[in-house]
């Protein structure tokens, strides 16, 4: 066990996975010789040689192809998209293709690949650094979808993510990089060293996809959440001094539906919360599978505490972040009635 | 908005349209064996003259002439004839299967099978093939059986891919050849990423991938282009130029500019611009970037110079924007009778043989056609299990698809 | 008036936008010449000239591009994607530029541009010319989303469409443009000209973005639907004589929420009904607002009858399609309770 | 997978890392002067020498010589001059703010500044910029007021763009300068469908963009070549090839196989090469692409060959992955020192004027930071109203975001 902020715990996954597996590779933009803007592939070139950690052009579709053909090898590459909001110029080769090739060819291929991108606003980049595209990816069937909320996880999933046959887009919560920020963002931030979940092993083992987590126990209200959302759930709930039962989600596709439905049943009620603009986000998933597994039990209609419908604006960084003052409040609504 | 009458908005029109008589006075064909042939090792810039000529074997006799024959066995001539015979009649059939209503869709390949059949002959079966969808000549020249090829078509309980795609868009890992996409272009860069695992891994396969001239205007090409440059990625890059878009000549995807061929001037790649009626000048071209690639030397671009003779697909109709009577135009010619000439000229080949070789190809797909439909079309409902619709989506059936199988009943 | 099918009906639109605006232009694959492969544009090119329609080079990316680059500089071009399954290379331009460029430049500069692209199964077109990816768009802020249902609509809603000064995605369901296909594949089609929404006044005339149509008054269970799925769910409730009030949306974004809510409000039951893949579709976000809206007057759980979790399959065009029988079944379950 | 060990990938690396002497022994420098002016309709294959060579005017002695001299007037040098200062001055000092903390980003065009000024200079007031976010040189050649780009960059109350995006991200419609985007390479192709639309209308203006090296790599500059070959746009397409893309030298991009101007010939466009720290070249290219747009010629690439003398941005440290010393060791020099040197040559400058000028301008760009910090930073709270934050996403606000400001109560 070391404990590890969540950059050196993806870190050490990427450098377990290429030490074990010779057919992992790591590519993409600057994560060569500097090691990645965040840090993440550092000293992983200088170790395991040129061709095991390399860059890549900018050009995030071709990145993706060549990752998909390289899959179709039988290697198992690792893609880095610098910030998720440049994922686009590779979305036709993520949903026409790698969601695809499985299906479309009975089975004869299919593609063992891992996009990992930093995601979620929080560090004042700015409307093209600050994007949470999930659900642009949870209505691709196919593909697999991963945020981690903590250093423990994040080795842990993304270890089981290059370990799956199936493409997997690996969204990181850029601003739990350093710490397991809050939402507060006028108080000091404290490391993750001295957070539970950052004492993570050294060498191989996985957290299993499709697996959510109950981080805070509860009976007065659901909240499901993912990402930063967690730390911030976990702060309304302390500031309130409200009974949260709180989900990680952790795997958003394949989506852990039991442990969702048995704590909606238990509470009667739910919030669900993102970073994510409202309209379409993945919270509108949650909401309808809730309210159509849990009708009888809801006392109250299920809350959405999200991103407003309008890019992320620099200026107003805080006031677009769904603080802990916006769960608090949500969650207030979901007891109101 | 001012108007001061300078600039105006050019919009590029093909020579003739319908009622037009076909013209292709414009297009320059230098003689055959006039090119030399480069070492393999060549630098790519010194290269840039073969991007805007052609290279070509076949003279109009027949015969084979210049550095670039490939010196092929008589045997090897009269497989690459079969090859071709049996694309075009496979075609026909499955044609007019479609017309018959026994399949959703069709796309044939008449004119260009010199460019699949001898691009196949010419690397190794080992190396794997990202094709587009007009390639079935590729996959034929490997010997996939040919009933598997119709069950796709019919999207039988024998459909290799399980009835989920379209008519023409094979799998066959087997045969190293890559599932077709519906979307054009995406299979292009995915080549190179093949061939760069193929490198990486010291292995010496390459990979050879197929684009139409219409496609090259999407972002893929210049992805699998800068790519292949820049890891110098052992793969063959293929564009098929035969003239047509569905109804959009080869200008609308840039073609009036520049060659195709040329685009791989920019990436410091050879681009080598190919008769692609010529069955021995595809190959040696083939041939030349092949061993390139497998000398760690890199990708190779090669624009095939040819012309689709048919439709652009069962949903088209050609007499719509072009002459009716271009294919006779076409100052390159058949394929498959240029080919037969040279064989009649050095004297492997004979009318007789070859009307013998086209009755056993037309016993073979009809029958192989009687086979399938035994087995079932989409008329007669013959289809996999419909269980089998909500499989291969992952690995593993995640929950949320097992209840909609329950849903659907399956 | 005259009777048109769809494609007349769309036809006509265009044509009547370049008669009024010399601002106007249209191009796209195959649309100059040839008039494009659902003949959509047929006549343009010859009646207006060269430069008003035109053929374009496959690059829906490049399409979208230029397009945007055209509406800076002060025209309104309407780009044809020749099938909404060949959007997603132009992702990147839609999401990034298109949908943003008007925020980003605080008001400084918008985009006025119409992206027309046939969407949805019914034809046997398999995977690739079959998918209904409107959530990819619903999810995006800043872009508008269209999908008519019948000629009238078809035209009225276009030439909002090109007059709107913010980027539209207008999808028009391929299987309707020759009639209006209910779902009963088994049975003969009729044509437009039997169906009174296919009179359509010659000239220009606009039909409003945002206004929802109530297509059938009922008081049983309210069902919101769009496109193809608009003659399937008047076709169940013919079958079962459920007593359905359907709300035909019309508009996605922005939706008609005040219809939803007052037949919702009246019905106590709802339905939602698409062709597009279930998780995170925009049924989803349709379930999530009523339930947000209508929570005290929802008798059962909002039902969503949908295209299933996969790839839309050649050989099973009739099991996916979520054709009358489903949607009775989900009125039905709406009603169970 | 088999292991024949024939292949290996070939990863680009630079010549020199940290801890290496700088060294561009590399670099083919032809001397200043040496290359003929082509007429403006040449034919582009013609001119395809043109993409690897440099075009340069000024020599070490500061002379400016042979044909592609543009024989601007003193004043206008002085302009351009005064100009490239302004920006190094300007980019200086909001580095400077942004180490203080009172903004959260900058991006610097030091060593550049040739490129943005001199293109500004060459085109016409009303053509239209479709910039990368490198370009803040044209924005201030075109005389956009500095306390504009300044409260851009502190997202205070009077940023034109309401506090929307991360500095540098200007836009600015009134001196025909397109909002930046923080997606690399989007604006490339937007720039030939704006001049299509100018084409189409039959005005004369143009379109002029800007791009990386690094952003080469991007499908939309395949896009807009091809666009801009295919429909003959009235455009001038520019590579600032600064050899660094954040961490990646050019040969990521491709730069190592050819020259990014050489990408033109493919499509059958001229592309230039040109000293991108001679601001009398890279002028004089930049003219002679306008005059062959506006006379309908269409389009042209040309290539700067620069060097990003600074960090990436602030965001960056280069000595992680470059020798700090590099810039130094330039060949090509400093585009202020160079036209300075010019200026004394020819007797128009005196290193006295030189002070003044750069006195003003280090006491203009000090007090509109004054000014600007007066109105607000980031820090000081002072923004556009809540409210702004849900307007502009559609001209109209729709219920949904209505709803939410309600719920965000303003
Ligand atoms: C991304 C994408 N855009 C559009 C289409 C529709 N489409 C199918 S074939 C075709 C023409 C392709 O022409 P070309 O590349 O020259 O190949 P050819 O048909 O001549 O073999 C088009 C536009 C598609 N399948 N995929
Ligand atoms: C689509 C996209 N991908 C990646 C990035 C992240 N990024 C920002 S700047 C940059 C390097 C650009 O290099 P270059 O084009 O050479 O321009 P320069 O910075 O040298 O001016 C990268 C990768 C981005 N902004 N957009
Ligand atoms: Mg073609
Ligand atoms: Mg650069």
């Amino acid at each position: 066990m070391t404990a590890m902020n969540m950059i050196q715990a993806l870190n050490s996954a990427l450098d377990v996975m290429l030490a074990k597996d010779p057919n992992v590779l790591v590519f993409g933009q600057d994560v060569g010789y500097f090691g990645g803007v965040f840090r993440a592939t550092e000293g992983l070139q200088k170790k395991h040689g040129m061709t095991r950690c390399f860059d890549a052009p900018i050009a995030e579709s071709g990145l993706v192809a060549v990752g998909i053909g390289m899959s179709v090898y039988g290697l198992r590459p690792v893609v880095e998209i610098q910030f998720a909001d440049y994922i686009y110029p590779a979305y036709d080769q993520i949903v026409s293709e790698a969601a695809r090739i499985r299906y479309r060819s009975g089975g004869d291929f299919h593609v063992p690949l891992t996009i990992r991108t930093p995601y979620g606003g929080g560090i004042y980049g700015g409307q093209t650094h600050s994007q949470s595209p999930e659900a642009l990816f949870t209505h691709v069937t196919g593909l697999k979808t991963v945020v981690p909320s903590n250093p423990r996880d994040a080795k842990g999933l993304l270890i089981s993510a290059i370990e799956d046959n199936d493409p997997v887009i690996f969204l990181e919560p850029k601003r739990l990089y350093s710490g397991p920020f809050d939402g507060y963002h006028d108080r000091p931030v404290q490391p993750w060293s001295k957070h539970g979940l950052s004492e993570v092993p050294d060498g191989y083992y996985s957290v299993p996809l499709g697996e959510a987590a109950v981080v805070r126990e509860g009976s007065a209200v659901t909240v499901l959440c993912y990402g930063t959302m967690v730390h911030v759930a976990l702060a309304a709930a302390e500031a309130t001094g409200i009974d949260a039962e709180i989900i990680d989600l952790r795997t958003l596709i394949p989506l852990d539906i039991k442990a969702i439905v048995r704590s909606v049943q238990k509470t009667g009620r739910c919030v669900v919360a993102h970073e994510a603009t409202q309209t379409s986000g993945y919270g509108a998933e949650l909401s309808a599978l809730v309210q159509e597994h849990c009708f009888y039990h809801l006392e109250a209609p299920v809350q959405r505490v999200t991103g407003w419908d309008t890019p992320y604006p620099h200026a107003f960084e805080w006031d677009y972040f769904p603080g802990p003052d916006r769960v608090a409040e949500g969650m207030r609504r979901a007891l109101a009635s | 908005m001012r108007n001061r009458g300078t600039l105006s908005l050019h919009i590029p029109e093909p020579h003739n349209r319908p009622g037009d008589a076909p013209d292709f006075s414009n297009i320059l064909i230098p003689p055959a064996g006039a090119l030399e042939r480069p070492p393999i090792d060549a630098n790519a810039r010194a290269l840039s003259p073969y991007a805007y000529t052609l290279i070509r074997v076949l003279d109009a006799e027949g015969r084979a002439v210049g550095a670039w024959n490939p010196h092929l066995e008589p045997q090897a001539l009269i497989k690459g004839l079969h090859d071709m015979m049996l694309t075009r009649a496979f075609d026909e059939r499955m044609y007019r299967v479609q017309r018959q209503g026994k399949i959703s869709f069709y796309v044939k390949s008449t004119g260009e099978e010199a460019v699949s059949v001898a691009a196949a002959h010419a690397v190794e079966a080992s190396d794997m093939c990202f094709p587009a969808y007009r390639q079935q000549g590729f996959l034929i020249a490997r010997g996939y059986p040919l009933i598997d090829m119709m069950c796709q078509c019919f999207s039988n309980v024998r459909d290799p891919i399980k009835g989920r795609q379209l008519p023409v868009m094979y799998s066959a890992s087997s045969h190293n050849f890559f599932t077709v996409s519906g979307n054009l272009g995406t299979q292009f860069p995915q080549a190179v990423g093949w061939a760069m695992a193929s490198a990486y891994k010291n292995d010496d396969r390459i990979a050879v991938s197929f684009i139409g001239d219409g496609t090259t205007a999407e972002g893929d090409f210049h992805h699998a282009l800068n790519f292949a440059a820049v890891y110098r990625a052992p793969v063959v890059l293929n564009v098929v130029n035969n003239q047509w878009a569905i109804s959009s000549f080869n200008g609308i995807a840039c073609g009036e500019e520049a060659t195709f061929a040329a685009r791989a001037i920019g990436y410091g790649l050879p681009g080598l611009r190919v008769d692609g009626n010529d069955f021995l000048a595809v190959y040696a071209a083939e041939q030349w970037a092949a061993e390139r690639a497998r000398a760690n030397l890199g990708a190779t671009l090669i624009e095939h110079y040819t012309y689709r003779a048919e439709a652009h697909s069962t949903s088209d109709d050609p007499s719509r924007y072009r002459p009716t009577d271009e294919w006779q135009a076409w100052p390159l010619g058949d394929p498959v009778a240029r080919l037969k000439q040279h064989l009649i000229h050095i004297g492997a080949w004979s009318e007789a043989e070859h009307q013998a070789l086209s009755d056993e190809i037309a016993t073979l797909t009809r029958e192989t056609q009687r086979e399938a439909e035994t087995i079932g079309t989409l008329a007669t409902g013959s289809r996999p299990a419909k269980a089998t619709m909500f499989e291969d989506v992952y690995e593993e059936i995640p929950w949320h698809l097992q209840a909609q199988m329950k849903e659907a009943g399956v």
